[in-house]
C-alpha cells in the first residue's frame, strides 16, 4: 500500500517542476505531467478507498502526533480527498501559450492543498494549506488576463487575507488556551475550549475558513470573481474548493467545539446565506453570476445541514456538499460559452441540444426532482431540520424550502430561454465539445448516483458514523506514536 | 388472466421512447392510441380491488418505497389513461399533421403525454409517502413539459405554473418530513397509526402543509391564478388532457392524505377559532369560494379556452366540497364529479380546439353561427355544456345532485346557497360559450368552414356517448366510486344502476331521462301535428325590421355579453388576487434587490469587519446572558 | 502586574490588527490597502508569538545538549515564521495585482476600479447594468457653480 | 456617515477582542507540546536551534506548504505580469553601481552563512533566502539594462523545491514517513549535524531567494512600463 502523503507531495512536486518543461524538446513531458500525476493520485486514493477498513493516522516526519503534524484518514477524509484529483482532472485547464504552464502549475498547487485540507489533522497546517489554496486561486482568477479579473482577484485577496488575519487570531487564541495544535489532542480538551473565549475562537476560525466556503458575511467576492474568472476556474472554486473549506470548518466544529452555540452560529449563518444568495441570484441577468449567487445559497444549505447534531447532520451535509460539488461544477462548465446574458441564450438548445439537456438535468437535480440525487440530499437536510425541531430549525426549513422555490423561478427562466425559438441575430452561442464532454461526465456521475442512491447513502452513513466518532479520532491519532517510534 | 401493476408501469415507461419514435407519422400516432387502449385494458384487468401490488420496491435511505394500486388510485388511473387515449386520438390524424407543419413538435407532445401518464400512475399507485412524493413531483414537472410546447404566451403561463408547483411541492416536502419526524416512518399504516398521537400544533403544521401543497395543483383559492392560462394555452390534446385530469391529482392526494391518513376526525379536531370553526369547515368554505369566484371570472373571458380553463378551476371546488362533506353521498358526489368533469371538460376543450383548427381563433367575439358549418362539433359542445352546467340527463347533473343533497343533509344551508350561485354562473357562462361560437350570425370569413375531420370528431362523439350513458346509468361509475370510498375508509354510497337509492335520498336517472325524452317527444309530436312548418334559408340571409342585412354588418350581441348582469357585478371584479400576486412578486423583487445590494459593496472587506464584530458581539452577549 | 503588562501587549497586538482592518475598510487606495493588510498581519503574528512567551525564559536554542533555563515555546515562533512568509507572498501578489490594475484601469481608487470592473463584467456578459436610482440621467439642470470649488 | 459606522464597528471589535484576550494568562503558556518538543529535540532531530527543529522537523509540512505558497505567489505574479515587456530605464548612476558591486559578495556570503547555520543559530532558510534575493536584486537596480536571468531563477526555483520534496520522499522510500529527517544526527551544535535538515534549509534558502528575486524583478521590470 502506497503512502497517502504522496497525494499531497506528488502534485506539489509536479507543480514545482511543471514550469521547467514549458519549452524545448521536453514540452510534451510538461503537458503530460499534470494529468498523469493527478491520475496517479486518484488511483492511490481510490486504492485506499476500496480497501479501507479502519481509520488510521500518519505521523509526518515520523514525529509522534501531538508534537508533529499528523494526517488523519477516515472515510470522510478519503472521500473528499478522492474528489479533489478527480474533479481537478475533469476541469484541467488547457495549455494555451506561455501562461498555460503557470496555470497548470497553480492548478496542481490547488489540488495538493485541497487534498491536504481533507487529510490534515493539525490546526496550523490546515491554515497553511488553506492559504496555499487561496493564493493559488488568486492566481487562477487573475490568470484570465482580463482587467476585471485583476480587480476581482485583488478584492478576493483582500477579503480572504482579512479573513485569514481573523482566522490567525483564532488560532492564536486556541494556542494561548491549550498550547497545542493537534486536532486530536484538542478534542480531548473539550472543556478548556467550552467557554466564551473558545466560542469566539470558533467564530474567528469559521470566518477565516468561511471565506472560501462562501459563508454568509464573507462572500462578497463570489459574484465578481465568478463573473470575471474563466468558467473552469469558477467551477473549481465553487465546486471543489468551497467543499474542502466546509470540511475544515466541520472538522473543527466536531472535534474542538462540539457545543450547541457553535452549531447555532453555523445554522444562522447558513440561513442567511440561503436567503441572501438565492434572492440575489433571482435578480441576476447573466448566467455566471447567477450560478455564483446560487452557489452561495447552496452552500448555505450545506452549512445548515452540517449544523445539525449527530450523524444525521453529517450525512445530510456530506450528501448536500457532494451533490453541489457535481452539479455546480458541471453548470459552471456549461456556463463556459453560455456564461453571458441569459437573454442572449434564446434558442441555444437548437444549436447544442446536448448542452441544453444537460443543463436541464442539473437544474432539475438542483431543484430536487425526486429520483435525482438532489432530492435525496434535500430530503436528508429537511428531514434533519424537522427532527431537530426548534424554532430556529423550522426557520431553516422554511429558508431551504423557500430558497428552492426562488431557485425554480430563475432556473426555469434560463431553461425556457434555452428552448425558446432563436431570436435570429446574433446566433445563440454554441457549446464546445470539450466542455460538453466534461459536463457529460458529471451528468453520468449524477445519473449513476441516482440509480445507486441507496448504496451511496449506506456508504455516507457509515462515513458519518466514523465521522462523528471523535473518540476514535483521538485514539487513532494519539496512538500513532507507537506506529513510528 | 389478470393484469399486473408492474406490467402496466413497464408498458407506460416503454411508451415514452415509443412515443418519441412513432409520433411523427400518422400510423405511428394511431399505434400510440392503441398503446393507450392496451394500457387501459391492462388497468381494467387489474380490477378495482385492493391488492394490485408492484413487485418492484426499493429500500431508499432506510425507507421502503413501493407501489400498490388501491380502488381510489385505480379510479383516477382509469380516467387518466382514458383521457390520454382520447387526447392522443384527437391529435393523431389531421390535427397532428397540420400542426406539425406549423412547427409543433409532435414528438415532444406525445412523449409529454406519455410521461404525464407514467408520472400520474406512479403517483396514483403510491404505496407509501415517499412514492407519493416522487409521483407528485414527477407529475408537476411532466405537466410543465406539455405546457411549454406551444410557445408564446404559454411560456409565461408555464413559468408561473412552475413557481406555484414548486412552492406546492416544497410545502408537501415539508409536511412529509415533519410527518417523518412525528411518526418515525413514512409507510401509510404507520403514519395513520401515529397521527392520533401527534400534538395539535404539529398536526396543524403537517395538515396545513400537505393540504396547501396539494391544493396548489388543485388550484383552489388562493392558488387559483395559474391554472386557466397554463392549461388553456397548451396544444389542443395537451389542453384536453390536462384540463380533464391533471388538476385532479391534487384532489387525489388530498383525499389520500387528509382523509385516509390524517382522517376527518382529526380535521374536525383542529379548531381555527376556539371551537367554532375547524379545519374541515375552512376547507369547505375554501372549496365553495373556489367554485364561485373562478366561475364568474370565466363568465368574463373572451377566449373560449380561458373560459373553459376557469371553469376547470371552479369545478374542482365542487369536488373538494363534496369530498370534505365526507358522508357517503357527498364524497361519492365529489369523486363521481371527477369522472364526469373529465369527460365533459375533454369534450368541450376538444370542440373549442376543433373550432380553432378550422377558424384559427378562439376569440368569442370573432366567432358565431358555426352551427351549420360544424354541426358535429356543435352537438359535442352542446352535450358538454349540459354536462358542465349540471342539467339532466347528462352525467354532471348526477354528481352535482349528490353534492347538493349532501350539503342539505349535513345542515350546511349557506354552503348550499353558495353552490347554487356558482351553478348559476356556470349556466350563464357556458351559454355564452355556445352562443358566441355556434349560434347567431355567421361571419363572412367563416362561410366556407367545414366540419372538423373525423379523427377529431370521433373522440368527441364517443365521449358524448359516455357523458350521456353515464348520465342515464350513473350506477356504472358509482360501483367504482363506492369501492374508492371504501379504500378511503368512508361509508360507500348505496347505488343502483340509475342512480342512488339510499335513505339519504333517491335518484333514478333512467326515469328522469325517460320523462325528459317523453317531454321532447310530445313537443316534437305537437310540432309535426301542427304542420311542422319550417323553411331552410341561407345563413347569411337575414333581415331585421323589414330590412335585409348585408353579411358584413355585425348585429350579433356577442361582445360585452350579459351587459346588464355585468353592470351589476362589475364592482366585484377587482382582480384582488392578481393584484396580491403582483404585489407579492414586486415586494419580493424589492427584497431581492436589497439582497443583491449586499454584494454591491465598494469595499470588499467591509462585511468581514461587520460580520466579525457582530458575531463576536453575539458570542460575548451569549457569555453574559 | 503581570496581567497588566500582558494587557499592554494584547492591546498592541489587537490594536495593530484593528488598525490594519480599519485601514483596509476605510481606505480607497489599493496600495494603502496592501499596506494596511501588512499591519493587520503583523498584529495577528504578534498575538501568535505572545502565545509562546514565558516570563524569565530564554530563546529556545540548545547549547551543548543542555537546557540552561526555562525556554520559551518554540512552536509559536515557527508558526509566526511561516505566517510571515505567507504574508509576504500574499502581499507580493497583491502588489503585482495593484500594478496591473493601475496599468489597465489607470486608477488606484477602489471605487473607480470596482465600477470599471463591473462595467467590464457586464459588457462581456452583454448585460446592461442596472440603472442607478441616485444619479439622474442627462445633464444637470443647473449650471455648475462658477468657482467649482464647493460642491 | 459610513466612515463613522465603520469606526464604531472597529472600536467595538477592538473592545471585544481585548475583552476576550484580556483574561488570557499571559506569560505562562500551557506549552502542551512546547515542553515535550524542547525535551525531545536533541534526541529526535539533533539541531541546536529548536525553532529550526520545529520548522523543518516537527512541522516540516508547514514549511513545504509555505514554500509552495511563495511559489504560488511567484507563479501567479508571473501570470499577472508575465507579458510585460522590459524597457530601458535611466542608468542607476555610479554610486548605486559601485555600491551594488560592493554589496553583492557581502550579501551573498551573509545570506549563505545564515542559511547554512540555520540549524544552529537564529536564522535559517527564509531569512538567508531574503538576503540572497536582495543580493541578486541589487545589481538589477543598479544596471537596469542587464537581462534578468529569469530562466536561471526558474530552474533554481523548480529544482530546489523539488529537492525538498525528494528528500522527503527518500524517507518514504526508506520506509519512514514522508519528511522524516535522513542521516545521522551528528553532534549537537556542530555545523554538520541535524541530519538532512541543513540540506532542507539550503533548498529553502535557494527557493526563497529565487522566488523573491523573481517577484521583485518582475515588479521592477513592470514598474518601468507603468511609470
Amino acid at each position: 500500500m502506497t503512502d497517502l502523503t504522496l497525494a499531497v507531495a506528488l502534485p506539489l512536486l509536479a507543480a514545482f517542476v511543471r514550469p521547467l518543461f514549458n519549452a524545448g524538446a521536453l514540452r510534451w513531458l510538461g503537458q503530460l505531467i499534470g494529468p498523469v500525476v493527478l491520475a496517479l493520485v486518484t488511483v492511490i486514493l481510490f486504492a485506499h478507498w476500496s480497501t479501507f477498513s479502519e481509520p488510521f493516522a500518519i505521523a509526518l516526519g515520523g514525529f509522534a502526533p501531538p508534537l508533529g503534524i499528523a494526517f488523519y484518514v477516515d472515510r470522510m477524509a478519503l472521500l473528499f480527498a478522492l474528489a479533489v484529483p478527480l474533479v481537478t482532472l475533469l476541469l484541467w485547464p488547457g495549455d494555451d501559450g506561455a501562461d498555460g504552464a503557470r496555470r497548470q502549475s497553480l492548478t496542481l498547487l490547488l489540488a495538493a492543498s485541497l487534498t491536504g485540507l481533507a487529510l490534515s489533522g493539525d490546526l496550523f497546517n490546515l491554515y497553511v494549506f488553506y492559504e496555499l489554496a487561496a493564493v493559488a486561486s488568486y492566481g487562477l482568477v487573475a490568470g484570465n488576463g482580463s482587467s476585471a479579473g485583476y480587480v476581482a482577484a485583488f478584492r478576493y485577496l483582500m477579503i480572504s487575507a482579512l479573513g485569514s488575519v481573523v482566522g490567525l487570531l483564532g488560532i492564536g487564541l486556541v494556542y494561548f488556551k491549550t498550547g497545542t495544535l493537534n486536532l486530536a489532542e484538542l478534542a480531548t480538551l473539550g472543556n478548556e475550549l467550552a467557554d466564551p473565549q473558545g466560542l469566539a475562537a470558533f467564530a474567528m476560525l469559521a470566518i477565516g475558513f468561511g471565506v472560501k466556503a462562501e459563508m454568509f458575511p464573507v462572500n462578497g467576492w463570489v459574484p465578481e470573481v465568478y463573473g470575471a474568472a474563466s468558467r473552469r476556474v469558477a467551477a473549481l472554486l465553487a465546486g471543489l474548493a468551497s467543499k474542502l473549506a466546509v470540511l475544515v470548518i466541520v472538522r473543527i466544529l466536531l472535534l474542538m467545539f462540539p457545543s450547541d452555540e457553535a452549531r447555532q452560529l453555523l445554522l444562522v449563518l447558513g440561513i442567511l446565506g440561503v436567503v441572501s444568495g438565492e434572492l440575489a441570484a433571482y435578480q441576476a441577468r447573466d448566467m455566471a453570476r447567477m450560478l455564483g449567487w446560487s452557489s452561495i445559497g447552496q452552500l448555505g444549505i450545506v452549512f445548515i445541514a452540517f449544523s445539525l447534531p449527530g450523524e444525521a447532520g453529517l450525512v445530510a451535509g456530506v450528501a448536500a456538499a457532494l451533490h453541489h460539488l457535481v452539479v455546480k461544477s458541471a453548470l459552471f462548465v456549461l456556463a463556459g460559452p453560455w456564461g453571458g446574458a441569459i437573454d442572449r441564450l434564446r434558442g441555444a438548445a437548437t444549436v447544442s441540444a446536448l448542452g441544453a439537456g444537460l443543463f436541464v438535468l442539473f437544474a432539475l437535480s438542483l431543484l430536487g426532482l425526486p429520483p435525482l440525487p438532489g432530492f435525496w440530499s434535500k430530503f436528508l437536510v429537511i428531514g434533519g431540520l424537522a427532527d431537530a425541531g426548534t424554532a430556529l430549525h423550522y426557520l431553516g426549513m422554511a429558508a431551504v424550502l423557500t430558497g428552492t422555490v426562488i431557485e425554480g423561478a430563475y432556473l426555469l427562466r434560463v431553461i425556457t430561454t434555452l428552448y425558446a425559438p432563436p431570436a435570429g441575430s446574433p446566433a445563440p452561442p454554441r457549446q464546445r465539445g470539450s466542455d460538453l464532454l466534461t459536463a457529460g461526465l458529471f451528468g453520468i456521475a449524477l445519473l449513476a448516483a441516482a440509480v445507486m442512491i441507496d448504496p451511496l447513502w449506506q456508504t455516507l452513513d457509515a462515513l458519518a458514523v466514523s465521522g462523528v466518532d471523535t473518540a476514535a479520532y483521538q485514539q487513532t491519532v494519539l496512538a500513532a506514536q507507537e506506529a513510528h517510534p | 388472466m389478470t393484469g399486473s401493476l408492474d406490467f402496466l408501469l413497464l408498458l407506460s415507461v416503454v411508451g415514452v421512447p415509443l412515443a418519441a419514435l412513432l409520433a411523427p407519422s400518422v400510423v405511428g400516432r394511431w399505434l400510440l392510441v392503441l398503446l393507450y387502449v392496451v394500457q387501459l385494458v391492462e388497468l381494467a384487468l387489474l380490477g378495482s380491488g385492493d391488492g394490485a401490488r408492484s413487485a418492484v420496491s426499493f429500500s431508499l435511505l432506510g425507507h421502503s418505497v413501493g407501489w400498490q394500486l388501491d380502488a381510489l388510485g385505480w379510479f383516477f388511473a382509469m380516467i387518466t389513461v382514458a383521457a390520454a387515449g382520447f387526447s392522443a386520438a384527437y391529435a393523431a390524424g389531421e390535427w397532428g399533421t397540420l400542426n406539425a407543419r406549423a412547427g409543433l413538435s409532435l414528438r415532444w407532445l406525445y412523449v409529454g403525454l406519455q410521461v404525464n401518464v407514467f408520472a400520474m400512475l406512479v403517483l396514483l399507485a403510491a404505496g407509501d409517502m415517499v412514492a407519493l412524493f416522487i409521483g407528485w413531483e414527477l407529475t408537476s414537472w411532466a405537466g410543465l413539459l406539455l405546457m411549454l410546447l406551444a410557445g408564446g404566451e404559454a411560456i409565461a403561463a408555464a413559468r408561473r405554473y412552475i413557481v406555484y408547483a414548486i412552492a406546492g411541492g416544497m410545502m408537501v416536502l415539508g409536511g412529509l418530513l415533519m410527518t417523518l419526524a412525528a411518526a418515525g416512518s413514512l409507510q401509510f399504516d404507520a403514519v395513520a397509526a401515529a397521527i392520533p398521537t401527534v400534538g395539535t400544533s404539529a398536526l396543524w403544521a403537517i395538515t396545513l402543509l400537505f393540504v396547501l401543497g396539494f391544493s396548489v395543483k388543485m388550484a383552489t383559492m388562493p392558488f387559483h391564478l395559474w391554472q386557466a392560462p397554463a392549461y388553456a394555452f397548451s396544444p389542443a390534446p395537451a389542453s384536453a388532457f390536462l384540463g380533464a385530469i391533471s388538476a385532479r391529482m391534487g384532489l387525489f392526494a388530498i383525499a389520500l392524505v387528509a382523509i385516509k391518513l390524517i382522517g376527518i376526525v382529526q380535521l374536525d379536531r383542529l379548531y381555527l377559532y376556539f371551537d367554532a370553526l375547524n379545519l374541515r369547515n375552512l376547507l369547505a368554505w375554501v372549496a365553495v369560494f373556489t367554485a364561485i369566484l373562478p366561475t364568474f371570472v370565466a363568465m368574463k373571458q373572451n377566449d373560449a379556452r380561458l373560459l373553459l380553463g376557469w371553469h376547470g378551476v371552479g369545478q374542482g371546488g365542487y369536488m373538494l366540497l363534496g369530498l370534505v362533506m365526507a358522508d357517503s353521498l357527498g364524497s361519492a358526489g365529489g369523486l363521481l364529479h371527477v369522472f364526469n368533469h373529465a369527460t365533459y371538460q375533454a369534450i368541450l376543450l376538444m370542440a373549442v380546439f376543433a373550432v380553432i383548427h378550422r377558424t384559427g381563433t378562439a376569440d368569442l367575439n370573432r366567432l358565431g353561427g358555426l352551427v351549420a358549418r360544424m354541426p358535429l362539433s356543435f352537438l359535442a359542445m352542446l352535450i358538454g355544456i349540459i354536462g358542465l352546467a349540471g342539467l339532466p340527463p347528462m352525467n354532471g347533473f348526477v354528481s352535482k345532485w349528490m353534492i347538493y343533497r349532501a350539503l342539505i343533509l349535513e345542515g350546511q344551508p349557506l354552503l348550499f346557497v353558495a353552490t347554487v350561485i356558482s351553478t348559476l354562473g356556470t349556466v350563464l357562462s357556458v351559454y355564452k360559450l355556445l352562443h358566441n361560437t355556434f349560434l347567431g350570425q355567421l361571419r363572412l370569413e367563416h362561410e366556407t368552414v367545414k366540419e372538423a375531420p373525423w379523427s377529431m370528431t370521433i373522440p368527441m362523439l364517443v365521449l358524448c356517448v359516455v357523458v350521456f350513458v353515464t348520465g342515464v346509468a350513473p350506477g356504472l361509475v358509482l360501483e367504482y366510486v363506492a369501492a374508492a370510498q371504501q379504500a378511503l375508509g368512508l361509508a360507500p354510497v348505496a347505488f343502483i344502476l340509475g342512480g342512488i337509492d339510499s335513505p339519504a335520498g333517491t335518484l333514478d336517472m333512467i326515469w328522469v331521462t325517460a320523462i325528459l325524452l317523453a317531454g321532447f317527444g310530445i313537443g316534437a309530436v305537437l310540432f309535426y301535428l301542427m304542420g311542422g312548418r319550417s323553411r331552410r334559408v341561407h345563413q347569411l340571409d337575414n333581415y331585421a325590421g323589414g330590412h335585409f342585412l348585408t353579411a358584413d354588418v355585425r348585429y350579433q350581441y356577442s361582445d360585452n355579453f350579459y351587459a346588464g348582469l355585468m353592470h351589476r357585478i362589475r364592482p366585484w371584479y377587482r382582480g384582488s388576487f392578481a393584484w396580491a400576486e403582483e404585489a407579492l412578486v414586486s415586494t419580493f423583487g424589492a427584497i431581492a434587490t436589497a439582497a443583491r445590494g449586499f454584494f454591491e459593496q465598494a469595499n470588499p472587506a467591509h462585511w468581514v469587519l461587520v460580520g466579525t464584530t457582530l458575531i463576536t458581539t453575539w458570542v460575548m452577549w451569549h457569555a453574559l446572558v | 502586574m503581570t496581567t497588566q503588562i500582558g494587557l499592554v501587549f494584547f492591546i498592541a497586538a489587537i490594536g495593530l490588527c484593528v488598525i490594519g482592518i480599519g485601514g483596509i475598510v476605510l481606505s480607497r487606495n489599493l496600495f494603502r490597502m496592501v499596506l494596511a493588510l501588512a499591519i493587520a498581519e503583523a498584529g495577528a503574528n504578534l498575538l501568535l508569538v505572545l502565545a509562546g512567551y514565558r516570563w524569565d525564559a530564554v530563546a529556545p536554542i540548545l547549547s551543548a545538549g543542555q537546557m540552561p533555563a526555562p525556554m520559551v515555546d518554540p512552536v509559536p515562533q515557527a508558526m509566526v515564521l511561516t505566517a510571515i512568509v505567507i504574508g509576504v507572498g500574499v502581499q507580493a501578489l497583491a502588489l503585482t495585482l495593484v500594478v496591473r490594475v493601475k496599468q489597465r484601469y489607470g486608477t488606484l481608487d477602489m471605487q473607480l476600479a470596482r465600477e470599471r470592473m463591473n462595467a467590464e463584467i457586464d459588457a462581456t456578459a452583454d448585460v446592461t447594468p442596472p440603472r442607478s436610482q441616485e444619479r439622474p440621467r442627462g445633464e444637470r439642470p443647473l449650471p455648475a457653480p462658477a468657482g467649482g470649488a464647493h460642491d | 456617515m459610513r466612515n463613522i459606522a465603520t469606526l464604531l464597528f472597529l472600536g467595538g471589535l477592538a473592545f471585544l477582542l481585548i475583552v476576550i484576550t484580556g483574561s488570557l494568562d499571559f506569560g505562562a503558556p500551557p506549552m502542551r507540546i512546547g515542553t515535550q518538543i524542547q525535551a525531545a529535540t536533541a534526541g529526535d532531530v539533533g539541531t541546536a536551534n529548536i525553532v529550526t527543529a520545529v520548522v523543518l522537523g516537527y512541522r516540516g509540512l508547514d514549511t513545504l506548504g509555505e514554500l509552495s505558497i511563495l511559489f504560488a505567489a511567484a507563479t501567479a505574479g508571473g501570470l499577472v505580469l508575465g507579458s510585460a515587456a522590459a524597457r530601458a530605464r535611466p542608468d542607476g548612476g555610479f554610486i548605486l553601481r559601485a555600491g551594488a558591486d560592493l554589496m553583492f559578495p557581502l550579501l551573498l556570503i551573509a545570506g549563505l552563512y545564515i542559511v547554512i547555520h540555520g540549524h544552529l543559530t537564529p536564522g535559517g532558510g527564509f531569512q538567508g533566502g531574503v538576503i540572497l534575493a536582495a543580493a541578486f536584486f541589487l545589481p538589477l537596480l543598479a544596471r537596469p539594462g542587464t537581462t534578468p536571468g529569469h530562466r536561471w531563477l526558474m530552474w533554481i526555483e523548480g529544482l530546489s523545491g523539488a529537492t525538498f520534496i525528494v528528500i522527503g520522499l527518500l524517507a518514504l522510500y526508506r520506509g519512514d514517513a514522508f519528511l522524516t529527517p535522513l542521516f545521522d544526527h551528528g553532534t549537537l551544535g556542530e555545523l554538520v549535524s541535524g541530519g538532512s535538515l541543513p540540506l532542507l534549509y539550503l533548498a529553502v534558502g535557494l527557493k526563497v531567494g529565487a522566488e523573491l528575486a523573481g517577484l521583485l524583478m518582475r515588479l521592477a521590470q513592470d514598474d518601468e512600463v507603468t511609470s
